[in-house]
């Protein structure tokens, strides 16, 4: 903790020292520019969105200026895929000249373009949850201030195993690497303490009906889901629909219970609880301002893709700290995101582990009516989780990255 | 006749542009621009042989894309070299297209759209289920890019010039296949399949030879694809690659050389290029699109010739009068 | 035991609502030869017609039937000022409808933001029917009640009006149609326009249980694509037929076989299409 | 020697008999005409014969090797060729170019993918000589698009003589032509040397009649009358069928 509060304090002296320069130095200096990669337009775009409101609400709180500096944000729109994700990628770095990327969106969007920032020696901030991308292909020029896509999902096993006893559980979740890696990481720590997982469902990431899929369920104490975008709202509307909800509780990871989602939900969402990196509950003063800037530019509940950026801009501010005066060299500014320490952000303590993942706080949260409007109450807070949770690192990374087939599933029936 | 003049004098500077390209412009951002334009471009004249000349609209081929890109990626990521990589992608692409061919080519019109849709459709089922071989929608990386006679082509520069000596042998076998006495055959099967029938040709093993050398250059855009972005995953074997490519090959103008280059120039400007400037530039190529087919309906190419042409004509009627006049 | 009759009893569901997205699909297809690339756009938007509606607090039905009238309204537009110039032109009507489909698309995320809607259930319509252990929602039920009287008003229409005698002929044959004095014209925007309602009133009837989201057109196109192929163009009782032979197949298909689940659609459709290509219920086109 | 020789051929669509039991030969050289009413089954008889159609049973000879089972564009390659009711030609191209098509389907050539085909000289020179033939060659070069149908109709005609057929069968030749057109045609035909063995079928009978030897008249698919010109003239069944009494 000790060491923590000094780095920031030697960042904010760099700061208040960046503010006390004299005038002409400041002036002098070519604006920062940060490169946004969102998806602006197709299916993706709500995440998307929100991350742009996400890192504009930061930078409209900081007046434009972070550690003194002036800020140009260049928002790319990658539309949602690898290709694009690359070219935009390139505009940013070789045509704009961006210092730093924050985003994409998407795991496919962002393994597209890791060796090229490394290759451009430009630092990147992602949201995307790759889990090898901080793991066994660490990048030095990439962090991730949210979460791998199993790190939450190890808490929700913990969780389920140990407060909820639940002993039976059936996992489903859209057939991607999203999917695979999150119910992995539930699986492996819901096994590790005595449960099973009896059944592994995956429908495809384009499911018009979740019914079939659902009416395989049966026998068990619980269901994890760990839908993305748009599907958890079809998803758990059918789940109730078909009255497994009555039967079996829901259990959900931060995509498909996320606090942005809420105003899509209905009743169908009553009681699942969820585990969560960020909470717009959160009570730290960095968060109330974010909620309340959001609240007041969008009208909207922000949601983990808004905090992300929110964090994301953060931890910029923090480098440039760090790093006084010289911000312009990529390299050291990502040698310097990786050094970042930061006590308040919205989602509580963020640091980052040596691969370049956050090590922070993880909220189990259970969806209540309140007010006529649905809220997600924390319940319990896992702090300072690291991605690999309990285990001993090198025994994670010894074995293979989390996948469908990893840890093998062996209780299936 | 006289026309021959202009057009070889608009093709020398179309040549001396293109070649001078990275010259004036310096940022190697565009330069990659002007490659993803040469590298759909194929694309989009490959597709053009079947949509053009054989009035075969295939809404498939972004599968054959997919097939050579995926086998050349599985292959280097393998440890094979680039030629045994690349040969056997467009071996494979040959073997896909044949199957494609002989599947779809028992029908034509709506229902060969169809069935090449759905068989795209099934290798995109395929690439992002079959996640052992294929890495699911985590894509493979492809770590380099090949080295031709010794030169590197990493850099922007180096690879638009790769780019841009494939785009021109396509671009000569396109205009050596449209004259030809097979191109003739084919546009004949387009234009009256039964009586090309009666005349003695094998209408059937025409189309088949067709999409054969259509997917060999649509293999061939697979490849430079997943060269230049040294990554594919199924989101490119996706319809809506195949719509675009086909989206390229009609605004442009089928049936002609410059058309499937000029849609492949729109389509890719307004998304990589435009986007950065128009929140809504999906929308906006969506308009553009409604443009073109409200006044010219067969193309932007055959289009703004066909004013190019009244608009001279009127000048020089005008002209003419304006002498009488004085 | 209860896995198939659920199963069995969804693939019914999925078919009603599949033949409300499709019917409209199948006459624009099998009367005019449009190869209607932006129906999933006409499903989409309706749905979100649907939405505004309904946060205007207009009845659940009522929005639906508001939506389609919209929608017909914007596709009667759509034929009689564009599409009409280009009648028999295949290709220019495909780069047509799909540029209009990435306008629509766009609209709509501008307008509806990228965040997925999903209305509530009507209330009369709520809560579910159980039966030995079988427990099933009343909604969708519903929806293939609503299919159901949708298809024999169709039916009707098409085989005891006026207006259907005229289909009729146009589909069987356009020009001869023309010869004997039927208005080909008029009658292709009437047919468009309708098409086009069905497909939004189809939108909202299915928003409660599908949801509305950026996308959604582009999940429904190949959707109406594969019932038409399977049921055969221009035919409404292959539409009908088909929608439900897909409802079960996409139900068991999914459920039995979910490493093909990509394809489970997809493989008939080229089976059908190779052996049959007119479709079960199709006549062989010149 | 027997150019065409049709035995029991027989074709239905759905429930409806289009040729029943059709018997016909045609000796080499010769000049036949089928007539009949409309709906008689001429031309479903010609693409029986082109292969086009496939009987549902029958066979049908050329010169004397059994084609019933051969593929349309093989009997092209044996000699017969034909031109259509329906004008069906390439409206895209011109006049030459259609006529090149036309020796280009019995060339080996069709198959190249290089080359230029209006310079290959034989093919081209071939076509100049066909059309020349059927006095179109001095427009050879015009677009299809700009010509007559009196022209098209001799187009029609030009491509089926560029491919030197054994057996012609032309399908309503002076369909929709003036009388000055009709005599032109008329003379062109009576030009076409010996070795060709003509059928031709003709709504109208004054047109054709003097072309040829020996007339089959056609009527719901069957064979009425067969015999010369005056036998089935002054058969008391053609007048039935003509005028329907």
């Amino acid at each position: 903790m000790k060491v923590q509060r000094r780095t920031v304090l030697k960042g904010l002296l760099a700061a208040s020292a960046a503010v006390a320069a004299p005038p002409f130095l400041r002036a002098q200096a070519a604006p920062f520019k940060i490169g946004l990669l969102t998806v602006k337009t197709g299916p993706l775009a709500q995440g998307g969105n929100q991350m742009e409101q996400g890192i504009l609400t930061f930078l409209t709180e900081k007046n434009k200026t972070l550690a003194g500096r002036a800020i140009e944000l260049i928002v790319a729109d990658t539309g949602g895929n690898p290709a694009g994700a690359k070219t935009k990628a390139s505009e940013l770095i070789e045509r704009d000249k961006v210092n730093v990327i924050l985003g994409p969106l998407a795991a496919f969007e962002l393994l597209a373009i890791t060796d090229y920032v490394r290759d451009n020696a430009t630092p990147l901030i992602s949201i995307a949850a790759a889990e090898d991308v901080t793991q066994r292909k660490a990048n030095p020029f990439v962090i991730r201030p949210s979460a791998t896509s199993a790190q939450c999902c190890h808490a929700m096993g913990d969780f389920a195993s140990k407060e909820l006893k639940f002993k039976r559980a059936a996992t489903i979740s859209e057939d991607f690497a999203f999917g695979y890696e999150q119910m992995a990481g539930f699986q492996r720590v819901f096994e590790d303490n005595g449960g099973k997982v009896v059944k592994k469902l995956w429908p495809p990431f384009v499911t018009p009906d979740y019914t079939p899929y659902i009416a395989q369920i049966s026998n068990v104490d619980c269901v994890f889901n760990g839908f993305a975008g748009s599907n958890p709202v079809k998803f758990m509307r059918a789940y109730a629909d078909l009255g497994v909800k009555d039967k079996i509780p829901l259990l959900a990871g931060w995509t498909a219970m996320d606090d942005a989602l809420l105003k899509s939900l209905g009743d169908e969402a009553v009681g699942v609880i969820s585990a969560a990196w960020y909470s717009s509950e959160a009570n730290t003063p960095s968060n109330k301002r974010f909620v309340e800037g959001m609240q007041k530019a969008y009208g909207v509940l922000p949601g983990g893709y808004s905090a992300g950026m929110y964090v994301a801009g953060q931890c910029v501010e923090a480098a440039i700290q760090i790093l006084g005066g010289k911000a312009d060299d990529r390299k050291a500014l990502a040698e310097a995101l990786h050094k970042v320490s930061l006590t308040d952000t919205p989602r509580g303590p963020v640091k980052f582990d040596q691969y370049g993942n956050v090590v922070g706080d993880v909220f189990i949260r259970k969806c209540e009516k309140k007010d006529g409007k649905l809220v997600n109450t924390v319940i319990k807070t896992y702090p300072n989780v690291s991605q690999f949770w309990s285990y001993d690192e090198k025994a994670f990374l010894g074995n293979p990255v989390y996948s469908r087939d990893y840890p093998p599933a062996k209780n299936l029936e | 006749m006289s026309a021959r003049g202009p057009r070889f004098f608009a093709i020398g500077v179309a040549i001396a542009i293109l070649l001078t390209l990275p010259l004036w412009i310096a940022n190697s951002y565009y330069v990659n621009i002007a490659s993803q334009i040469l590298l759909w471009a194929v694309a989009a004249l490959a597709l053009n042989v079947l949509v053009g000349y054989g009035g075969l609209v295939s809404l498939g081929h972004a599968a054959l894309f997919g097939a050579a890109g995926y086998t050349a990626a599985l292959l280097l990521k393998a440890g094979h070299g680039h030629l045994v990589a690349d040969l056997a992608a467009i071996g494979f692409t040959l073997f896909v297209s044949a199957i494609f061919a002989i599947l779809s080519l028992r029908s034509t019109g709506i229902a060969f759209l169809m069935i090449t849709l759905a068989l795209g459709q099934i290798l995109w089922g395929i690439a992002y289920r079959w996640v052992s071989l294929t890495q699911g929608d985590n894509g493979v990386n492809v770590t380099t890019r090949p080295r031709f006679f010794g030169i590197s082509l990493a850099t922007a520069d180096a690879f638009y010039y790769a780019v841009l000596i494939v785009f021109a042998l396509a671009v000569i076998s396109m205009a050596i296949f449209v004259r030809s006495p097979f191109g003739a055959s084919l546009r004949g099967t387009r234009d009256q399949a039964r009586r090309m029938n009666a005349l003695g040709y094998n209408v059937w093993l025409i189309r088949f030879l067709a999409f054969l050398f259509s997917g060999f250059w649509t293999g061939i855009a697979g490849l430079l694809f997943v060269y230049y972005n040294q990554f594919i995953s199924p989101q490119v074997m996706a319809l809506q690659t195949s719509a675009e490519i086909l989206l390229m090959v009609i605004s442009g103008g089928t049936a002609t050389l410059l058309g499937p280059i000029a849609g492949a120039a729109i389509v890719v400007v307004m998304k990589n290029v435009a986007s950065a400037y128009i929140e809504r530039w999906n929308l906006v190529l969506g308009v553009i699109f409604v443009l073109i087919i409200s006044f010219m309906p067969d193309g932007l190419i055959p289009g703004t010739a066909r004013i190019w042409r009244s608009g001279w004509q009127t000048l020089r009627a005008r002209a003419a009068r304006g002498v009488r006049v004085s | 035991m209860s896995l198939w009759l659920t199963l069995a009893v969804n693939s019914i569901a999925l078919g009603g609502l599949l033949f409300l997205l499709s019917a409209g699909f199948s006459l624009i297809f099998g009367l005019m030869r449009i190869p209607n690339l932006m129906h999933g756009s006409f499903f989409m938007l309706g749905a979100y017609f649907g939405v505004s509606f309904l946060q205007q607090g207009v009845n659940f039905w009522l929005a639906a039937l508001l939506s389609g009238v919209a929608m017909a309204l914007i596709g009667g537009l759509i034929e009689r000022f564009l599409l009409k110039r280009l009648s028999g032109q295949e290709l220019p009507q495909v780069l047509l409808t799909l540029g209009l489909s990435f306008i629509i698309a766009d609209l709509c995320l501008m307008i509806w933001t990228g965040d997925p809607w999903q209305p509530a259930t009507p209330p009369q319509l709520r809560g579910a029917v159980q039966v030995a252990g079988l427990f099933f929602p009343i909604y969708r039920l519903a929806i293939v009640a609503v299919a159901v009287v949708v298809a024999l008003a169709l039916w009707l229409m098409i085989d005891w009006t006026r207006l259907g005698a005229k289909i009729r002929a146009g589909v069987d044959d356009a020009p001869i149609a023309r010869m004997v004095g039927i208005h080909v014209s008029k009658l292709f925007t009437l047919i468009f326009a309708l098409g086009a309602g069905l497909a939004a009133f189809g939108g909202v009837m299915g928003a409660p249980y599908l949801s509305v989201y950026p996308g959604l057109d582009a999940e429904m196109l190949p959707l109406a694509l594969i019932v038409v192929i399977l049921g055969g163009t221009g035919s409404l009782v292959g539409a009908f037929v088909g929608s439900f032979v897909i409802g079960f197949l996409y139900n068991f298909g999914q459920a039995m076989f979910p490493d093909l689940a990509y394809v489970i659609l997809f493989l008939p459709m080229v089976l059908v299409l190779v052996l049959r290509p007119q479709g079960l219920f199709g006549k062989v086109m010149s | 020697m027997t150019a065409l020789a049709i035995n029991a051929l027989c074709k239905s669509f759905g429930g409806l008999r289009v040729t029943s039991n059709v018997n016909l030969s045609v000796e080499a050289g010769e000049r036949r005409l089928i007539i009949g009413p409309n709906g008689a089954g001429k031309t479903t008889l010609f693409n029986l014969i082109t292969g086009e159609l496939s009987p549902d049973s029958g066979s049908i000879e050329l010169f004397g090797s059994d084609i019933t089972k051969l593929a349309s564009r093989k009997r092209a390659h044996l000699g017969v060729a034909r031109t259509y009711q329906i004008i069906t030609l390439f409206a895209g191209e011109t006049i030459l170019h259609n006529v090149s098509l036309a020796l280009l389907g019995l060339s080996p050539l069709r198959w190249s993918f290089f080359g230029n085909l209006d310079r290959q000289h034989h093919i081209v020179e071939s076509a100049r000589e066909a059309l020349a033939h059927v006095g179109l060659e001095t427009i050879a070069a015009r677009p299809l698009a700009q010509t007559s149908y009196g022209e098209r109709r001799r187009v029609e005609i030009a491509m089926a003589l560029a491919q030197k057929p054994k057996l012609l069968l032309l399908d309503e030749p002076f369909a929709g032509l003036s009388i000055d057109e009709r005599r032109d045609v008329q003379q062109l035909l009576k030009r076409i040397p010996r070795e060709v063995s003509i059928v031709m079928i003709e709504h109208n009978m004054d047109v054709a009649l003097d072309f040829a030897e020996k007339v089959t008249l056609l009527h719901f698919g069957e064979v009425i009358v067969e015999g010369t010109r005056s036998d089935v003239v002054n058969d008391p069944r053609t007048r039935e069928v003509y005028l329907g009494h």
